[in-house]
């Protein structure tokens, strides 16, 4: 309890944050001392949290807070404090490790880059804000450090500020999240309102203790909603996940984080971290706000998985398993397996790490050539490379025994099996893992298996700067496998607070061969799918892909593939190629629109009005559309650009608190 | 004395301030400006705040009405054409003054004895901004650098 | 009569000539007190004025070789006399196109706020026209109105000439004015008052042009005075060979005058505070000399003062515009600011012999990494000919 | 006579905003408030000169930073009119209703 550590959190987050400020006021020529002390202040940030996770263990009740009183108006004291319990240790070596990794990773790729020391600076400032959300205990400071992830996002996917898209993915990113931003905002305002705390523990009187949570009744439910929406915009829920894929603009070494450690995970944190809120008044486990997160996550989980497989750029493949395995997370937190979704979600910090900067290795040896009907045959030009993508591959889709990623998911597909309310999240997440296995199979035969592709010629292996944080990272997969393992779930406990015993019954249970099966069947899939890509001369770029519609020797060779196969298959593709085709549309036309801005949405909305009108069926919608057209313009009006319209406005305003004032004195 | 030297000082100021709001010519009115910044300062010294007054003297006439004066200078091509007059802005500004004037008279928060006058030296000025209020100092004089930097940036000629 | 009585006679005079005034009520002696301040400031200046610029031709003359002004009065003393009667009877000529207003007041705002800066100097014991907390400050701020005043008279001439004029002054008085303040800042942080009076007093045993920070704000002060007062060598804004008389230039008649007295008095306030600042003010050199009325001690420093102003016109030429900003910027503003330093370092270190070698110390350090990083910049080197072929 | 100072101050105030509301030229938006500011800072140091607490110099200290800062507002200010003068050629705010340039 009184451990040194304990009493001093708040160096976790500062030391990256004051590390980035110092990088900020270096010279920009100093680009090995920017690289070094970025890395020095992780390095920092490593041991302080290795120091708070072993000090997590011997804390009575596992839990520790530091509150202060940050600003006194009154009466009233607004509280803040830090708060370190297994949950936030655990992410906290998570995010220092995997940062780490890649920031040593950035000082090969990024070598050539002009702004190299301010990416540094950035960097930096994005880990120590991500740390700032996991030790903070209280909504408002985790809001803030939120805020300030979503800041450092901003400016890392828009790190490349002279390529306009790379400024409209920031701005997207930025725009999405702020609209989720807003619910979690309204829902922390009210929590304040009902409770009186936004402390999460404060030895009783806290805002996750009982007292606060049986004060909230019915409002509960829509608190927690509203503090899911965060989570689905931080996160990349449906509806709000389109800024992830286009967040892949951003060098890649920030997807990485961003996919892996910092600002997804944020989402799935926050649930976990609020998760007393979302299960008051559950009945067996079930509430209306956990099941909302389960179908969000359902849906999310399935949608991302049938997009991804119709990708052909390396990193939106990667972006989209991202988003659906956030799914899987969020399913597993819904259905009340909440130590199984964290789990997933460090172990997947880790492979997705390790498949990103895979990734980038490919880019940086490829000059920058990013689709993967282009390469090809990269297994014996880049070994390291290779080794340990397919190690990152077989980790994301499940392969059993040495790879961590089989252990969570199956955790996390036992939880959704045992869910009282329905089973349909179940299958569909079976469907998922599939679909994972399917198309990482995929990913990794068109870029490593067959011949040389176009983009393979001049291939080089990257510098060792570059492949030992693959090589340490793939080694971390395959430990996380060791430590993760059902016959000693020593940190599912740690999590949940129990003390872990050997059983090694677990390791034969059902669920691990129905994962088994359902990982083969992917893998399996995948290589029957596409051996044919293998094979093929590659020296042009291949347009026959299975999934692409176009070609109607693609729909003989896919139909001839159906017929081999189990024709539930066959139609499983299908149906994937139609709501991929779906959801793409959905992702331009719709969602996209709906975050563009309500001027866009008002004009859909005319669209459909005249359409209506020209059925003769309602005459008067199109009054409305174009009164709410007057009205945007009655208020563009006001934003004249007459700076003296503005004074005069301001002016008359005092007018009328004089006024005011003087009729009330 | 007081009464007759404030009844003076005010139609001297207020003139000067008004010829500044509304001379046609501009260079006229940045001179009735710092007639008008100096009647203010005669108000701080009647108000027996004779370093304020002549910080003020200093601050405006020479500096702020220099540069008024400079910015005209540089600016004159565009002083040709006419800009006419706003006229809403006088029913707001006379608006805004009566709500002013009924909000000072209904008010029932001021002090209705006058105490004794305060004596400020330069000394305690300088004491006082040593001591209580040096972060502020430090603030400003950041602030004051800041802006220096600035307002250079922003005036220095592209290079082509 | 006694000692004290011929120092306080000015003094005595004044309570005399108020005496009958007693029972008026109080705001009224006040303003005729003041009245009687000013009349006398104004006396004396103008015949100052006067003396001085006969002084100068003949003291320059003499240094040219050649006699001065001779023709009118003995010795041609009555020189600025005849020059007086023909600056106003000669014909006011105003531009046609002139800003008729701004170009009539120009010079009298000059004048008026020159003769202000007049009226806090301490001329000698109890002899403060107008003692007022802030007293420097005061100064300065009236004097920053001159710059005012220089802009109205390049402006309202509509002359390409004078504006020119107008800009290089108003350019060249804004970079010198940082030094001239600066260098007031370690005397007022030595002697704790920013009131002269308390400053003169604070130098009745040893005058601060005593002490290295002194001796080097003095040097300073001077050079920012003469630069001031537009004299030469830094006579830029009036060159006559490039830009006819620069501000001046649509002036003649009585204007034209006002103005050069406005220049003189200028000089007259600047030498008059750099006096008070450093020289000790009023006091002797030595306590034995006390016997000399303070007045007289005042106008003695005063007169040499303007001496040096008038050697300096006789000796230097006109300085490049370029070197004189650089001159500013680069050497006297790092200059003034060590002064600071080196007039703490000396007040923190006892006041003594040893602090006075620190504080020399400080400066010595200064000017020379300052002499050295303007040489290797090549900013002060001598000019490089070339020559047609 | 705190209540004359007020309405003084209240005059210059309105008159500063008449400045920055009817005229054209940015100069003559600067030069009202700068005209508000200093109406602002007279009204500071009336309550202080009349107020109950005179021997604490808080009117007097804003009275000083308002100046300060003014003083700096006036310089960007100026300098913003200069470079917007520059490259748009004009100096007429009905004229300068674009953010994009």
């Amino acid at each position: 309890m009184n451990h040194w550590i304990a009493s001093n959190l708040w160096l976790i987050p500062a030391t990256p944050i004051v590390v980035s400020l110092l990088i900020l006021n270096l010279p920009k020529s100093a680009r090995s001392p920017a690289a070094g002390f970025a890395i020095l202040g992780q390095i920092g940030a490593l041991a302080l949290s290795i120091l708070a996770f072993f000090a997590t263990s011997q804390m009575a009740g596992l839990q520790t807070v530091r509150n202060f009183t940050w600003l006194t108006f009154g009466n009233n004291a607004l509280r803040l404090g830090w708060l370190l319990d297994p949950l936030a240790s655990a992410m906290l070596v998570m995010i220092t490790v995997v940062g780490l990794c890649i920031f040593i990773f950035s000082t090969g790729y990024m070598a050539e880059d002009r702004n190299f020391k301010r990416f540094f600076a950035y960097l930096s400032f994005f880990s120590g804000a991500m740390l700032g959300v996991v030790l903070a205990n209280s909504l408002l400071l985790l809001f803030v450090f939120w805020e300030l992830v979503g800041l450092a996002s901003y400016l890392l996917i828009g790190f490349w500020i002279e390529r306009p898209t790379a400024a409209a993915a920031a701005k997207k990113a930025f725009i999405t999240t702020r609209i989720g931003d807003m619910g979690f905002f309204l829902g922390l305002l009210w929590l304040y309102h009902r409770s009186g705390t936004l402390l999460f523990y404060d030895s009783g009187s806290g805002c996750l203790e009982n007292a606060a949570l049986n004060s909230l009744g019915v409002a509960a439910t829509f608190i927690a909603l509203l503090i899911f929406c965060g989570a689905v915009g931080k996160s990349g829920q449906f509806p709000l996940h389109v800024w992830l894929p286009d967040a892949m603009e951003g060098p890649t070494p920030v997807s990485a984080l961003i996919h892996a450690a910092t600002m997804v995970a944020a989402g799935v944190f926050l649930v976990a971290r609020v998760y007393p809120i979302f299960s008051v008044g559950a009945i067996n486990g079930v509430t209306p706000s956990l099941e909302v997160v389960v179908w969000i996550g359902v849906v999310t989980g399935l949608m991302a998985a049938l997009i991804a497989v119709a990708q052909s750029d390396i990193k939106r493949i990667l972006a989209y398993s991202t988003v659906s395995q956030l799914g899987l997370m969020m399913v597993s937190l819904g259905v009340g397996g909440v130590a199984a979704g964290i789990m997933h979600l460090l172990a997947h910090g880790f492979f997705k790490a390790l498949l990103f900067l895979g990734a980038g290795s490919v880019i940086h040896g490829l000059h920058h050539e990013q689709d993967i009907r282009k390469m090809g045959g990269l297994r014996r030009l880049m070994p390291i490379t290779f080794v340990t993508y397919a190690i990152g591959m077989m980790a994301l889709s499940g392969v059993p025994l040495l790879f961590s990623g089989a252990w969570t998911k199956e955790e996390v597909l036992h939880a959704t099996s045992i869910w009282p309310r329905s089973h349909l999240p179940h299958y569909l997440m079976m469907a998922g893992v599939i679909l994972t296995a399917l198309y990482m199979t995929r990913q990794v035969i068109y870029i490593f298996f067959g011949n040389r592709g176009p983009a393979s010629e001049g291939a080089h292996e990257s510098p060792p700067v570059m492949t030992w944080p693959l090589v340490a990272l793939a080694f971390g997969t395959i430990t996380l496998s060791v430590v993760l393992t059902p016959a000693w779930p020593w940190l599912h406990d740690f999590l949940i607070g129990k003390q872990a015993r050997f059983d090694f019954a677990h390791l034969i249970e059902p669920a691990v061969f129905t994962s088994l099966m359902l990982v083969l069947i992917g893998i399996g899939l995948g290589i029957v799918l596409y051996r044919g890509v293998a094979a093929e001369n590659r020296l042009r770029p291949i347009e026959v892909d299975p999934f692409q519609a176009a070609q109607p020797a693609l729909f003989r060779f896919l139909q001839n593939k159906m017929w081999i196969d189990e024709f539930y298959r066959g139609s499983v593709l299908r149906w994937s190629k139609a709501l991929s085709r779906v959801s793409d549309w959905l992702d331009r036309n719709c969602w996209d629109g709906i975050v563009r801005g309500f001027g866009w949405l008002g004009q859909l909305f005319g669209i459909f009005t005249t359409g209506v009108d020209e059925r003769g069926i309602n005459a008067g919608v199109d009054e409305t559309t174009s009164g709410a057209r007057g009205l945007g313009r009655l208020f563009a009006n006001a934003h004249s650009g007459q700076i003296q319209t503005y004074l005069g406005v301001i002016a008359i305003g005092m007018l009328a608190l004089l006024l005011l004032y003087a009729w009330l004195a | 004395m007081n009464t007759a030297a404030l009844a003076i000082i005010a139609i001297f100021t207020l003139s000067a301030a008004l010829a500044a709001a509304t001379l046609p010519k501009l260079m006229h009115a940045a001179l009735m400006f710092a007639a008008a910044f100096v009647g203010l300062a005669a108000f701080f010294f009647l108000l027996s705040a004779e370093f304020l007054g002549l910080v003020l003297v200093f601050v405006y006439v020479g500096a702020v009405a220099v540069l008024i004066v400079f910015t005209i200078l540089l600016t004159r091509h565009d002083l040709e054409k006419d800009r006419g007059f706003n006229l809403s802005g006088i029913i707001v500004a006379i608006a805004v003054f009566i709500g002013l004037a009924i909000a000072i008279f209904k008010t029932g928060s001021l002090p209705v004895v006058t105490p004794e006058i305060p004596t400020l030296t330069v000394k305690q000025i300088g004491a006082a901004l040593m001591t209580d209020y040096v972060w502020p100092l430090q603030c400003v004089g950041i602030l004051l650098t800041a802006a220096l930097i600035g307002a250079l940036i922003l005036v220095i000629e592209e290079k082509k | 009569m006694s000692r004290d009585a011929v120092d306080q006679i000015f003094v005595s005079v004044k309570r005399l000539l108020l005496s009958p005034l007693a029972h008026l009520p109080a705001w009224l002696i006040q303003i005729v007190s003041s009245l009687i301040n000013i009349a006398a400031l104004l006396g004396v200046f103008l015949t100052l004025f006067a003396a001085m610029s006969v002084l100068e031709r003949k003291i320059l003359g003499r240094m040219q070789n050649r006699y001065g002004p001779n023709r009118v009065g003995p010795f041609g003393l009555l020189q600025p006399v005849a020059d007086g009667i023909k600056m106003l009877i000669k014909e006011d000529v105003v531009p046609a196109r002139a800003d008729k207003v701004v170009h009539f007041l120009a010079p009298i705002l000059i004048a008026a706020a020159a003769i202000l800066a007049l009226g806090v100097i301490p001329y000698g014991r109890n002899m403060t026209p107008f003692a007022i907390d802030g007293g420097i400050l005061f100064f300065f701020a009236v004097g920053s109105a001159t710059e005012l005043g220089v802009f109205m008279a390049g402006w309202g001439s509509n002359n390409k000439f004078s504006m020119l004029g107008a800009m290089r002054a108003i350019a060249q008085m804004f970079s010198y004015e940082l030094p001239l303040i600066i260098t007031t800042i370690p005397v007022v942080m030595i002697v704790g008052s920013l009131v002269p009076d308390q400053i003169v007093a604070a130098q009745s045993s040893f005058w601060f042009v005593f002490t290295p920070w002194g001796a080097t704000a003095f040097i300073l002060f001077f050079v920012s005075g003469l630069v001031e007062s537009n004299r030469t060598p830094f006579d830029v804004p009036e060159g006559e060979s490039e830009i006819v008389a620069g501000h001046m230039t649509e002036y003649s008649g009585f204007k034209y005058a006002t103005f050069f007295l406005a220049e003189y008095i200028g000089m007259f306030a600047v030498s008059g505070l750099a006096v008070t600042l450093f020289l000790g003010g009023w006091h002797a050199p030595i306590q034995s000399l006390d016997f000399v009325p303070s007045y007289l001690w005042f106008f003695a420093k005063l007169s040499f003062l303007l001496f040096v102003y008038i050697w300096v016109r006789g000796t230097l030429p006109r300085i490049r515009v370029d070197q004189m900003m650089n001159f500013a910027w680069k050497f006297m503003l790092p200059m003034s600011f060590a002064c600071i330093v080196a007039a703490a370092v000396w007040h923190f270190t006892g006041r003594g012999w040893f602090s006075w070698l620190w504080s020399l110390g400080v400066l010595a350090v200064v000017y020379v990494a300052l002499s050295i990083l303007l040489d290797t910049k090549r900013k002060f080197a001598p000019r490089t000919y070339r020559f047609a072929e | 006579m705190l209540s004359i100072f007020l309405l003084i101050s209240a005059a210059f105030f309105s008159i500063g905003l008449l400045a920055a509301l009817s005229r054209r030229h940015a100069i003559f938006i600067l030069i009202g408030i700068e005209m508000m500011l200093a109406a602002a800072s007279l009204n500071f140091v009336a309550f202080w000169r009349f107020g109950p607490s005179p021997h604490q110099p808080t009117g007097v200290m804003i009275a000083i930073f308002a100046i300060a800062i003014a003083a700096a507002e006036a310089a960007v200010g100026l300098a913003l009119v200069i470079a917007v003068y520059r490259h748009y050629r004009t100096t007429s705010v009905d004229q300068l209703d674009q953010l994009k340039g």
